[in-house]
């Protein structure tokens, strides 16, 4: 079965993200597929590189980061929230005449249109937020 | 569902504007998702019918109004807006505190008629059954 | 004495509630943000708050009110209004702020 | 059928209440996050929630539960509990998932 | 207040843990202001009841738990831990379902005494009412 | 009469910011003093100069940047609710070693001993969050 997942919180703030990590590992180690995991409001929150969490805490975004790796996630920050809340990638940065990016590995910035079409081409979308 | 399926999108609507980004949030996947061809219907339950009340002025708070959106939703194609009756009374309110959102039905020659849908709870939590896919905010 | 501040709407949070438990007689809550459904007039927590204004001056944030678009005519009596002015003045006059987040 | 999820305490926010209010019967509801103070029996809510059980099936997020020290014994009965793997079958096995946000 | 009055600090927690870390967060407060010799008293309101509840254990959502530092409170001299009745039992809970958190009284020659405070909700009113600065979380 | 403002809830997401933003204006309007702004929490992301609001929206940032300047505002950021969310300076960066940092000007990050001293030097203490 093909899940896609929405994410409305940041890190550390909400459970959020957490408990959508532990749902879409769970959901992929009984083999069904995720079409995306779509960050949106302050769950842009998620794709910063610039976090440095206490040592014995989870770390929220490289958590992310490494599932992406090891199962090839599509992870996506809406740029409409993405922009509101300082979130960046190189090509955002330059566009917006920004001297810094704070992107994290795995996550790339798009569109809206990219959550419409995870809920059409996924058989669920779970959402996660506050 | 096979590609050129249409499915039911319900974007489920429960808090008050302005207080958090929500309903604004909201409203901007709904204009973005109109392009897509789905049915799209928006529900407005407990805090949510709070969107839809007249004579917004931001003002004051100097943040971006944008209760006059909804009236425009007609022209994106999306007329059907459910408003849950309880969640109005429990409010102290009426349908005569929201604005009168309308459509042109191009089926009909153009005539105009109510996008607001006033639902009791029991018809809200039937027309909820009847869904693909859920947005909530 | 205390300045009680509730910014949740009561229909979704049960923070106003909590507020006027515990607000003693002679104190002041503020509604701001969400916290100005609380004035409406008819609602399901129109009692308790009614209740309340014997014992505690109630006042709603009117900028919030405005936008929000809850008309004057439509709060309960004796609920009033202020501005951000206002709430400085409240805040200052009180000994203590205490917010109801 | 909808599987519902709420994750917000019953008596921090109506969202719960709200939801058994919608939910059609034969239905499914998991209590996730700080929902999952919902299933404790001898609470304000607990009528609300055992009222439901005769229509709709009640889920608790076994994980969110054990985390906030909250005992299966304390639990309103006819209430199950599932893992992650659970929630992962529950919202398969649904045709639809809706978020009480 | 002159520069070396002694002030009445709040904290007055009302959310539940790990949902959101308003909890863990206050706690760290806590632990910092400790250091500046005010008079402090902590408020378990509402769901802050949930705080303090026994045999918290949180592997299984990832998250570090953090139930056990309530217990070390009295060793950085923080020893009034109001908890209200009435939350309690509108959440089917009892002072049983709580640690039992204690301090070594050094006044008393070193004598365990309990920090919780159980009040009912008039006296939690009463209280915060004779506070100088109330930290919300 | 000297306030400290405590602000527990990022831009945009949450009004926290804003009524905060407009109080303190007021109060300083008044003639009151402002003892320090403490961002803690989400708060924290009030403080990224990576923002890019829509240009008919007002920028919470910005806003409170210019508000520091005209009257030499004190904004501390919290060194903990930072770090895990993603916050830094340039010194935190080296320290981290971090490619990046995105902190707005007359913002400053600091400890929460700051908090504290903010509640015991005012008169008082207004706590603006969620």
């Amino acid at each position: 079965m093909k899940f896609s997942i929405q994410i409305n919180e940041g890190p550390y703030q909400h459970q959020a993200s957490d408990t959508a990590y532990l749902f879409t590992k769970a959901a992929l180690e009984k083999g069904h597929e995720i079409f995306r995991v779509f960050f949106y409001h302050d769950g842009v929150n998620n794709g910063t590189r610039l976090t440095v969490p206490p040592q014995d805490d989870r770390n929220v975004i490289k958590r992310w980061s490494e599932l992406s790796k090891q199962y090839n996630l599509d992870l996506v920050l809406c740029i409409a929230a993405a922009q509101r809340r300082g979130l960046l990638d190189e090509n955002e940065a330059k566009r917006q005449g920004k001297d810094a990016h704070n992107i994290a590995e795995g996550f790339r910035i798009s569109g809206l249109g990219q959550l419409i079409e995870a809920g059409i081409k996924a058989d669920r979308l779970m959402v996660f937020g506050d | 569902m096979s590609e050129g399926t249409i499915k039911k999108f319900l974007y489920l609507n429960r808090k008050a504007p302005y207080g958090t980004i929500y309903a604004l949030e909201s409203l901007e996947v709904v204009l973005i998702g109109a392009a897509f061809d789905q049915d799209v219907s928006l529900a407005f339950v407990d805090d949510g019918v709070f969107q839809l009340t007249k004579n917004q002025n931001t003002k004051g708070i100097e943040m971006k109004g944008f209760s006059l959106v909804y009236n425009a939703l007609g022209d994106y194609g999306i007329t059907k807006l459910y408003v849950e009756k309880e969640s109005l009374e429990e409010r102290g309110l009426t349908l005569d505190d929201l604005q009168d959102v309308v459509y042109e039905d191009e089926n009909d020659d153009y005539a105009e008629k109510k996008s607001i849908l006033l639902v009791s709870r029991a018809e809200m939590g039937q027309m909820m059954e009847t869904q693909n896919v859920v947005l909530s905010f | 004495m205390i300045l009680h501040t509730v910014n949740k709407s009561p229909f979704e949070r049960n923070a106003l509630v909590s507020c006027l438990g515990h607000a003693q007689a002679g104190s002041s809550v503020l509604m701001i943000e969400d916290g100005v459904y609380g004035a409406i007039a008819g609602s399901q927590v129109a009692d308790v708050v009614n209740n309340s204004l014997a014992t505690v001056k109630i006042y709603v944030l009117e900028p919030d009110l405005a936008a929000r678009g809850i008309a004057k005519e439509k709060l309960i009596s004796g609920v009033q209004l202020i501005d951000y002015a206002g709430f400085v003045d409240l805040a200052a006059d009180n000994t203590t702020v205490q917010a109801w987040l």
